[in-house]
């Protein structure tokens, strides 16, 4: 999706706030939001995936704007709002109007542990064979795609090397649809010069560097 | 249940952008105390979670993962080769790092992690992420302009050493292995440890010997 | 330039503000600084593309937040600072410490009338010739340009057709460096199902859509 | 001197976000201020482009010139060919109406303008540019979705009608010329150019029946 989330390479943005505390949160709404948000089953049929474009469907203002903790409180609420669990008026005023759904009850402290320990796969043995193998180069779709991708805008049309296969993974495309379906996964990198028009300037500033990502086959045609 | 449709989430948004309090400490108070309501929260369980996080899941798990490296060749080549079968020797494994990838650091290249697309990090060996990982100025400019980047944190990267930037666009997470610094022969794990930063598993660091963190 | 300003096809903004009185201006304060940009050599040296830029190299938050007039304002502010014009303290206090630079006396109220009917063309009757013709197929670049250019994101990589010759025309990404070099220009059509994903679905609520763009030739390569 | 640096002008809009006031209003009235101090600017140019723009180049202008364009085939030909040699003929040329171009919607065909990169606009007959057409919103959408855009404005187009979209990109200007609604033979200039609307000229309004605006 061509969203406010597609940051890669958008330029003239800021220094970074490199003078950060090295704490596990900054403030107790932060930590709060953020530990809610890992004891609760956040709606019924959600996904990661989903989870992630509803975040892309902020609007592109608050995207840029919000606090990043304050976003993961507005994905919850659009969470709720959208599967019916809850509406806007009890968001706001933080009463429940009507009981809630009918999900197995809650994680509880002596469960913290374990849920911090489980381990999610994405990989998919019977998945599909890889098409593509070390060393192919390979050019990133140029259309991209109208609903949620982990495809950025900024390898759009760029022909990279295929570095590894990863095996067959979930596809976000699709499961940000409900859909499980799995497709072969790569890491693939692009040089520089590929990427950005001022890295060929023959007086380029960052010379010698690359990106990889990793790309689902559908992202990728052979170059 | 979910609708899976982006109109009508993007509806849902402009809503709440119109009805929220702009307050996020008021935002995120309603909504536990509406999910506490609904049955959906047990108070407790954020309360667990924050001490976790706080007493004990953080950067030093990482740290001991490289120091382990650096002492023991073995376990370098079997973190290089599954690192999450590597950090689960250590009890480390759990969330974001079911599929965790390190890539090393050496004289001629320079490893730097980045999600462009959102703030995906592993979690269970590095802890929560920093706020400047998941801002627009790092997220915008890591893949572009890394050197610059670097920068901005105090490391020097010279022409000579290849940057190579990942960008954590699918489910596998990024662990950097810094290079051990000269004048540490000898130590032993704990005290490796204490000299791997967190911005070093991030990339954003690079020289850690020891004169410099002016210790030992 | 990958910059906030570059809004074609991005996706979820909100609903158009319909309802707005149709005056010349909506406030004072608007009205005199569409009037002063108008009143005004902005800066010695300057030309409308480095302008375009300059508005492009806003803050990306502040672009698209800021009112567009107050934007104007940042303009004419980071034009005079950085043609040594003036100082940002000059330019927060609105007293001068300096005298201003040597430039013609300001243009009068009765030359007003005249300016407004003055014609800038940018049309170079020595400019070289048009490569394509009227039905060609080009591909736009895929790349952009790391300084102002005019080829916006969302057709990069796509594939479009001739429609017509415009003769050449001074090319931006040049001006916006002081360099006044004229290029064929073109107007180029491109159909909805190349640009947009979902306009390729069988159920596509958008149908029958094209956008036309005016692309230069160094933006476009034959397809 | 100018000096063609994008990185210092970046710079620069960074100080000048952190030193000015929030308020729009006091900024200008600073810069109006500092430039008439610094001899760059008259102030009486000032208020007579405000009561030019004001009282006399505006959409009445384009209205003339659509209107003459139905009543007048021979003009509408020249218009199609040449829309800058045209509106000079109504002595309507002058900022930003160098290189204008005339679109014609028919039964078939819709079109729509915008800017998408920043707010082209063609001032000479058309006056100052409404706030939506220089908004994020219509900038970013109507491209994509002309259809929906469109429908906020309360104009409905068939699947059986084509919508081209004009993005201003270079220095050529765009002028739809709407369809003469059915129900107006015979009417003279005047009275034709009181039922076209300034969205008209820009796309965003189509049916122009005098019978829709409740009139005459």
């Amino acid at each position: 999706m061509d969203g406010p989330h597609d940051l890669g390479g958008k330029r003239f943005f800021g220094p970074v706030a490199v003078d950060e505390p090295e704490e596990a949160f900054h403030s107790d709404w932060e930590a709060r939001m953020w530990a809610i948000d890992h004891a609760i089953e956040p709606a019924p049929g959600w996904n990661l995936d989903w989870w992630r474009h509803v975040r892309e469907l902020i609007d592109p203002v608050d995207y840029l704007t919000r606090p990043y903790f304050d976003q993961w409180m507005q994905i919850e609420a659009a969470l709720l709002i959208d599967s019916g669990v809850a509406t806007i008026d009890e968001i706001v005023s933080g009463k429940a109007a009507t009981a809630g759904p009918d999900l197995p009850p809650p994680l509880g402290p002596e469960e913290v542990r374990a849920a911090s320990k489980r381990l999610t796969r994405y990989d998919r043995a019977d998945g599909p064979a890889p098409q593509y193998k070390t060393g192919d180069a390979v050019r990133a779709n140029a259309v991209g795609a109208a609903g949620h991708t982990r495809l950025p805008a900024y390898v759009r049309g760029r022909v990279g090397r295929i570095e590894r296969q990863c095996g067959a993974h979930v596809l976000p495309d699709a499961k940000s649809r409900g859909i499980d379906r799995a497709e072969p996964l790569y890491t693939v990198r692009f040089e520089a010069e590929e990427l950005w028009p001022e890295a060929r300037a023959a007086d380029a500033k960052e010379r010698r560097a690359c990106v990889y990502l990793d790309l689902w086959e559908s992202y990728l045609e052979p170059a | 249940m979910t609708t899976y449709d982006s109109k009508r989430v993007a509806h849902i948004h402009r809503e709440l952008h119109d009805h929220l309090p702009s307050e996020p400490a008021l935002r995120v108070k309603a909504l536990e105390s509406l999910l506490v309501e609904k049955g959906m929260l047990n108070r407790a369980a954020v309360d667990q979670w924050i001490e976790l996080y706080t007493e004990e899941i953080g950067p030093k798990r990482g740290a001991q993962v490289v120091a382990r490296a650096w002492n023991d060749p073995a376990y370098r080549k079997r973190l290089i080769e599954n690192a999450t079968a590597a950090i689960d020797e250590l009890g480390f494994t759990g969330n974001a790092t079911a599929h965790l990838r390190a890539v090393e650091n050496t004289t001629g290249v320079h490893n730097l992690v980045v999600c462009t697309l959102c703030s995906c990090y592993p979690y269970s060996i590095l802890g929560t992420a920093p706020t400047w990982y998941k801002a627009n100025e790092y997220r915008a400019r890591a893949v572009r302009e890394p050197r610059a980047v670097l920068a901005e944190f105090g490391v020097a990267i010279g022409d000579d050493v290849e940057v190579r930037v990942w960008d954590s666009t699918a489910e596998l997470r990024y662990l950097v292995i810094p290079e051990r610094p000269a004048g540490t022969e000898g130590w032993d794990e704990a005290r490796l440890a204490a000299l791997v930063t967190r911005n070093a598993m991030i990339g954003t660091d690079r020289d850690l010997a020891p004169a410099r963190k002016g210790s030992r």
